[in-house]
């Protein structure tokens, strides 16, 4: 208990937990099940971009994706060692994963149907991910915090250029806008997703505030992407799908309507249209590389043998 | 074929060599989410963005080359299959992961002595595209060499595929040692460079690998050509370009 | 959706039911000279020739209705991903022979009831198409499931297998038995066929070779949909496309 | 040698073998060669063909190329049985099809590059196929005459079907005649090539001569293929890849040129452009569905061991 206190104390001061540091084992418990979720989603969100590499219309953009895709894997690496700082190794997160028990996010569940959701993917469901993160990149276990500060930068970057593809099909023919529109009218609500239940609905929330795991409510973090994110919309030319969203000068902030949480939890639950896909997806490309990660380990035993003799 | 221009003849040598990179590079960019680990996906889509961005300062140095105001998106999405001037071996499917090792070894072994050789051409632009792709050259060749040594001294399942996957490469290495008519064309001003003549120093960079790898070197049997002489491809290309070129197709003339 | 007029309404079924055939019979033609022996091959193209015969007609006639001039090839070669309104079930890939097996059976325990009622609508033309496409599918049906008693009744590994299949594609089932809005609207009228009412006696159906082929019936979880009420499809569907499409889109306009 | 005698004498009588009735070995050996060769070249031709069905750019030309394949499967099996009658198992031939042993048409180690293939295929492969069919059926073993006969029927529907396809190519834009002329260019020399080696070069001819398995040499057989072919090519507007190609008015025959030998032998060897990928493809095929033929036989084991009881 004092230990816990003392924990709480440095917390509540601002200075970051780091490994060495006691700490609870809810708290450790947390962390690690939200920071392997978090490199988990990294990686699983490759899938819907990958999709799309071999179909890319340009070379421009398909070098840009290639990139993109590339960053994801490192921040999938560098947010997994941040996690193993708290004695989990990557390879039971990702065994906790192809057994279905860990969780990633539940946007990639949705298909990355047309090549403007490249785009979408970049703008909203990156966009939502910074909102998040940057609160992160504020919360108490450092080496978290300084994963988030680096991966924060190169999201906004992936963003940005999220945005600009889109600006590309907003500015092209009319099939182009319509392929524009139809892809945030199906990315839009899963985006507002991203930041979990309704604060009233969300149990853990007010011990992970405490312990500045969440350093914002998952209402508030919705609120302030969406204020960020509507003039974006309609500077693209396009319309949200949401009929009551509509500024509020009250409140200074948007209001916008009632989030279908049946499909939310169905999602959640398994039942999105691209779970079992990605799920199989993920599972094979672990099966198919046994032999070789065999071959790897065979023969670093054989040489680290060869030169301990 | 007729006698071209030296520009023309630029132009096609250029994009040429674009080819190999892109069709390559797009195989290697089939990869993402199915490979072993992250950090081999990450190698590979490493590689595919190096080996599309050097075709990609080739087809705009092809185009600039050819004076018909043609861009790079025009050389890879409005060309049709007989048009592309890849070797054989970057359009083959990736099949296992040794195959693709395998596959990425004998290219980046030969891009490796092409690039060198290409970064002293007479022509300034094409020398500093060899310069600068001779340094992400060498590291494919490095990881695939790495990898080769790997699987060939690994277990023994390993073993016996990279043999099988070297077995069946083979026959595609040939191809890499031919001149084309606009490589001959360009050889006499110092401008294209003398492939065959790369293939000892080849040969001795991939004894080497192999023998590290404690694989060997299958009998010189036959090569398969087609692909960079006449642009005569294997069946498995068409499905390259139908998934490559469709949202151009589709959507001729709009900007991305 | 505003509304259509009968015709327009007529137009948008047949093609629905047009693009069922068409995928599904795409899916089983990638077969080709990939079946476990010649006679399952030949059966397999047999089914694909059926299936898209109905689409060919059922797009004629879609074509002929909608008053727009289109032709069946129109339908199949110049309408984007989202104009396609088969049911998911139709687009997954083939997998195994298992899962091909299943497809097939759910799709033909289907297709066995539906034509049965569509060659009672009150539209001449498409009860033509359902009673001549009624006697091919009660071939298909016979034919898987026929296999499917085989491998849920032969081996342990067979019996998983096809367990296997029957879990990861019931999830497509409940779309079959949900009704689209064109389909609704022409429901009063006698032309289209109420497939909600359909469900209990394809239950029957399957419950029945479910148990003859020692397999279990999954629980009833819950159904994707999408395809056929909105044209929003797998991500597979986007290759299947690209290929099919590829020459038309290449070679606009042109005759073959 | 009484029965050799007398079976030679039914031969030149023009007496058909049936089963039952002895013959050489040397004729059993020979016939189930030429047999299981062609019922694999049925089989194997499906693979350029199958290349081209999910790209088929109309969809009566998918459905009458769907037809065409399902009718080679049903030409092979007919034959496999037939070659059956003279006691190898249509297992074992198609064994040393997997293992390399049998061969079939080495026109199938050509790709199939353009859906212009596809036509050339029907109207020169079909055709020069069918050139031999129709003296094979006139042979003296009575079952595969039968077959041929049964074959030739439907071979000579699909290479009107063929030819039907590039006369639309002929009436097309530029682009689709340059297709037409293309296909054609690679496939002229490789279908003479398939009538085998000059007669000079022709060791085993003569005793499948005289034996009525072949009724026309491969020369004679040739010959008849171009001159019918000829004209078909004038009347498409394409020029056949070979400048010596001229009608000889005194021999009433086209003459043409030299045919590369060399590659012949090398295709052969099993060094054409597809020979890997065709077997390749074929073992593939019989491996993936072992558990389903297993699983096939066991009910079938099952059942007919219920229905003894």
């Amino acid at each position: 208990a004092k230990l816990e206190a003392r924990f709480q104390q440095m917390v509540d001061d601002d200075i970051k937990i780091e490994p060495q540091d006691w700490m609870p084992d809810a708290y450790r418990k947390t962390l690690v099940r939200q920071m392997s979720q978090h490199a988990h989603s990294e990686v699983i969100g490759m899938q819907p971009e990958g999709n799309w590499l071999t179909r890319a219309p340009s070379l421009r953009r398909k070098v840009i994706l290639l990139a993109k895709i590339q960053d994801e894997g490192g921040h999938g690496l560098y947010i997994y060692s941040a996690a193993e700082t708290l004695g989990t190794s990557r390879e039971d997160m990702c065994k906790a994963l192809r057994d279905g028990k860990a969780k990633y996010s539940s946007i990639f569940n949705y298909p990355a149907l047309t090549w403007a959701d490249i785009g979408t993917i970049g703008w909203l469901v990156d966009g939502a991910a910074i909102t998040n993160q940057v609160a992160l990149s504020k919360g108490s276990y450092g080496p978290y915090c300084r994963a988030m500060i680096r991966i924060c930068k190169e999201e906004s970057f992936h963003q940005r250029q999220g945005y600009e593809l889109l600006l590309s099909l907003s500015k092209g023919t009319a099939e182009q806008k319509a392929m524009l529109q139809d892809s945030v009218n199906r990315f839009w609500w899963p985006s507002l997703m991203m930041f979990g239940p309704n604060d009233a609905d969300s149990p853990h929330s007010a011990q992970s505030m405490k312990w500045k795991i969440k350093k914002k409510s998952n209402d508030q973090l919705r609120q302030e992407f969406i204020d960020a994110t509507v003039p974006q919309a309609e500077f693209l030319g396009i319309t949200l799908p949401d009929p009551d969203l509509k500024w509020n000068e009250e409140r200074g902030h948007y209001d916008y309507g009632e989030i279908d949480w049946e499909e939310f939890a169905h999602v959640i639950k398994g039942n999105g249209p691209c779970n079992k896909q990605r799920a199989a997806a993920y599972i094979k490309a672990h099966e198919d590389g046994t032999w070789v990660r065999e071959a790897a380990n065979a023969y670093a035993a054989k040489h680290a043998a060869q030169a301990a003799e | 074929m007729t006698e071209l221009t030296q520009q023309q003849a630029i132009s096609r040598y250029a994009a040429q060599i674009g080819d190999n990179g892109l069709i390559i590079g797009h195989r290697m960019s089939e990869w993402c989410f199915k490979a072993p680990t992250i950090e081999m996906e990450m190698a590979l889509m490493n590689c595919a963005l190096d080996l599309i961005g050097q075709a990609r300062e080739l087809y705009t140095y092809a185009g600039v080359a050819g004076g018909e105001g043609k861009k790079e998106d025009d050389f890879a999405y409005l060309r049709d299959e007989q048009d592309f001037r890849n070797n054989l071996l970057a359009e083959v499917p990736n099949g296992d992961w040794g195959d693709t090792i395998v596959r990425l070894f004998f290219m980046s072994a030969f891009n490796n002595l092409f690039y060198k050789a290409l970064s002293q051409s007479k022509d300034t632009q094409l020398a500093a595209i060899g310069e600068k792709s001779l340094k992400e050259v060498i590291y494919h060749l490095r990881f695939s060499s790495e990898w080769l040594i790997r699987l060939g001294d690994g277990t023994e399942e390993s073993h016996a595929r990279a043999q099988k996957s070297i077995d069946s490469l083979w026959m595609y290495v040939g191809e890499l040692f031919t001149m084309s008519d606009v490589e001959k064309q360009l050889l006499a001003d110092g401008i294209s460079v003398d492939v065959e003549a790369l293939r000892e120093e080849w040969e001795h960079t991939v004894n080497r690998v192999l023998r590290q790898a404690t694989l060997h070197r299958p009998q010189d049997d036959w090569a398969m050509l087609g692909g960079k002489a006449e642009g005569r491809h294997t069946e498995h290309f068409g499905y390259i370009i139908t998934d490559m070129q469709y949202m151009q197709r589709r959507y001729p003339g709009c900007e991305w």
